[in-house]
């Protein structure tokens, strides 16, 4: 398979694209990681969520 | 599952888990299949092989107007509903849509390049798509200026939807001041003429981006919803005072108070 | 050691606010100004800590340290708090006690002192007005300082947060440190009492 | 010394969290940047030849801009009382404060110049000139800046009253930086001539700007 001339920028352009599609998985997987550690972390010191009301939680 | 169901944040964690492998599998796989027929779609006589650009180019144009488009239906959620998961998913949107808008951008220059001769021209098209690209990193500078998610919801909310009501007529004013300057854009992406060969793994690659966005969403949104969990959590865990009492009013900075750091 | 304030005069936006106003201290002194509102209290509070520049008089630190001017060898707990909300508890606690330097405690020890310690990681934001104050005291155990001028310390605590409050002053005074607090309410301790306003 | 490093310590924190207005400095620039080529039309020549010029202009306004809150933020909510009273000099105090301003804020904008001079399509020595004298010129703007908005704090007021005070300062500044620029893209003049002045006008404003600002911050608490 030939790319011609413009091979380089056919190369970067699909790459910049994996890159940070890349990126964006890691961010969000690391954020969720982040975010559940520390829901642990509270549940673990006491502080209890009140399930019944966990619409209310998000405000 | 209606609905009402998905309002309720917990109901939504659950059906997200449950799903979100299937939504990842399937991206994974249209990904996949997209790729292949890119990389094996024949050369435009007249851009040559540069034309594979396009395959990623234009689903990614795509999604950064769709990503505006479901952030504004979001929007009307939080001003006129008042759903609570309305502000979540437009939040969450915001970042995706500015990394859908960037790589726009930059396989957009990517592919000008070789027609001309520079990396950016004042293409309208392109142009448009840069403003989109400031819009989205203003929405996110508003959303990370406001510390109160729901105060800063109704701000973005209005943003956006005002954002969406002017991006045709940012637009338009583009075009105009384009042809003011210059005769007729050189950069011609697509169109209804594209030959077969180019359309389909258009189309895959544009369906396999638009899952890729809606899993990307789902996981941001499960993120959205437990980081407010902790953020109310954390104000309760402040305001429950535990020991203050004379006992601990009696220790004295030097004094014995340090045997109560481990419960922090 | 010996704080004392001789024929002061504060002059403010063209208004006489107080003249010919005489203070002092001694070592392990509380000393209450009181007062209606408008009388002058945060003003004097505010020419002893230097921030105010008195139209006539001086204020003087006798038996500390030479080296070092009456402001900074002051606390000033003003009505505002000088915290940061984006700051964690900890955060902010930290930055003072390293920018304000001298004879330094430990952080986390100066939080349990004020019963903030389960708090310590949290942003400021989150905390309610008497944790504010609480944490703004924290800062006064924080960095060794022999004066500490207070303007209404007690208003935003609830009793406990006064009592709490009030035992930290009595240790202050008991470690030879001078107490000046401009307030409309009783300290809670023997203090001599310096009433502005009315006839001056 | 260590009362300083947790000083700037924590100014940059402040400005990369929550609420912290860091990085729309960035974003203003690029905007205004974006800007400019439609009033004066896209045709590259003429954008590429007025480069430099736009992109000096766009980073003055964004330094300035967001100065706006450099004092006053600490006056609202007391802590200028304690800076102003601790055993830090309230000079280096100033200087500090302006440093953690300057990497939170102004370098920023001189990592964000080479996207903008792709746009304006200056090619790469145009754009590490711009780059360099932006470099050496920005502490000048910030530390000029400094005054205004010590000032701001004195007179109760900021936003456009500071920008009115503090652009004449700096209009050295930006003459020079924006001839050293041109000078090193096609300019008759040697390079070596403006840029040198124009750190010469920075390392000046270093000196004047935390005087100017401690003494106009002690006389302006009440």
């Amino acid at each position: 398979m030939s790319l011609g001339p413009y091979a380089s920028f056919i190369v970067t352009s699909y790459a910049l694209v994996t890159a940070v599609v890349l990126l964006l998985i890691v961010w969000i997987v690391a954020d969720y990681r982040r975010q559940q550690a520390r829901l642990r972390e509270i549940e673990a010191s006491g502080v209890t969520r009140r399930s019944g009301r966990s619409a209310a939680d998000m405000r | 599952m209606t609905l009402t169901d998905l309002a309720n944040p917990t109901r939504f964690l659950a059906l997200t888990t449950r799903i979100l492998p299937w939504l990842a599998g399937a991206t994974a796989i249209l990904l996949a299949i997209g790729l292949y027929q890119s990389v094996m779609a024949p050369d435009d006589y007249q851009q040559g092989a540069t034309v594979k650009i396009m395959f990623i180019h234009v689903p990614n144009a795509w999604l950064s107007m769709f990503v505006w488009g479901v952030m504004s239906i979001a929007a009307l959620g939080t001003l006129v509903w008042r759903h609570p998961l309305a502000d979540v998913a437009a939040k969450s949107a915001a970042p995706i849509g500015a990394a859908f808008t960037f790589l726009a951008l930059v396989t957009g220059s990517l592919w000008g390049r070789p027609m001309w001769g520079t990396y950016w021209e004042w293409d309208a098209r392109l142009t448009s798509v840069l403003i989109l690209f400031l819009m989205y990193l203003g929405l996110m500078a508003l959303w990370r200026a406001v510390e109160d998610p729901s105060r800063a919801a109704r701000a973005a909310a209005v943003l956006t939807l005002v954002g969406a009501i002017n991006i045709p007529i940012i637009k338009f004013s583009v075009d105009w001041w384009n042809t003011l300057h210059q005769p007729a854009s050189v950069f011609r992406a697509g169109g209804p003429t594209l030959d077969k060969a180019f359309l389909w793994p258009l189309l895959v690659m544009a369906i396999a981006f638009s899952l890729l966005f809606i899993t990307l969403h789902l996981a941001a949104m499960r993120n959205e919803i437990l980081r407010r969990r902790v953020r109310s959590l954390q104000m309760m865990q402040a305001s429950s005072s535990r020991t203050f009492s004379a006992e601990a009013g009696s220790a004295s900075c030097e004094g014995n108070g340090s045997k109560e750091i481990g419960i922090a | 050691m010996r704080l004392s304030g001789r024929n002061l005069t504060c002059v403010r936006g063209g208004r006489q606010v107080f003249s010919g106003l005489d203070v002092s201290a001694a070592a392990g002194e509380a000393l209450a100004i009181t007062g209606p509102n408008g009388a002058g209290k945060t003003s004097l509070l505010r020419v002893i800590a230097g921030l105010l520049v008195p139209a006539e008089g001086s204020v003087a630190l006798e038996g500390g340290d030479n080296e070092l001017s009456l402001p900074e060898q002051a606390h000033y707990l003003g009505h505002r708090d000088a915290l940061k909300p984006a700051l964690s508890v900890r955060e902010n606690l930290s930055f003072w006690r390293d920018f304000l330097g001298g004879d330094t405690q430990d952080t986390q020890q100066c939080l349990a002192a004020v019963a903030l310690d389960h708090a310590a990681h949290l942003p400021a934001a989150y905390l309610s007005a008497g944790q504010r104050r609480r944490l703004s005291i924290a800062r006064l155990l924080s960095v060794r300082r022999p004066v500490w001028l207070l303007d209404e310390p007690t208003s935003a605590l609830d009793a406990a947060g006064q009592a709490l409050f009030v035992g930290l002053m009595r240790d202050h005074l008991a470690g030879g440190g001078i107490v000046i607090a401009a307030t409309h309410l009783p300290l809670g301790l023997d203090a001599r009492e310096l009433r502005m306003g009315g006839t001056g | 010394m260590s009362a300083l490093a947790a000083l700037i310590r924590r100014d940059i924190r402040i400005a990369l969290r929550v609420g912290g207005g860091a990085l729309i400095g960035v974003l203003f620039f690029l905007t205004v940047t974006v800007l400019m080529p439609f009033a004066v039309g896209p045709d590259l020549a003429l954008l590429s030849r007025l480069g430099p010029a736009i992109l000096w202009l766009g980073a003055l306004l964004a330094s300035l801009l967001t100065l706006d809150r450099l004092f006053t933020a600490d006056h609202e909510d007391g802590s200028l009382d304690l800076i102003v009273m601790s055993r830090t000099p309230l000079e280096l105090a100033c200087a500090a404060k302006a440093l953690a301003h300057w990497l939170a804020a102004g370098l920023p904008l001189i990592v964000a110049t080479p996207v903008l001079g792709l746009l304006l399509n200056l090619d790469g020595t145009a754009t590490l000139a711009v780059a360099l004298t932006l470099l050496a010129g920005t502490p000048a703007l910030t530390f000029t800046g400094m005054i205004g908005a010590a000032l701001a704090v004195t007179l109760h007021r900021g936003g456009l009253l500071l920008a009115v005070l503090v652009l004449p300062l700096s209009i050295p500044v930006l003459i020079f930086g924006v001839a050293a620029s041109q000078a090193a893209i096609s300019g008759p003049m040697s390079f070596g001539t403006p840029f040198s002045i124009l750190c010469a006008l920075s390392l000046f404003s270093l000196v004047i700007g935390p005087f100017a600002a401690a003494a106009s911050l002690r006389h302006g608490l009440d």
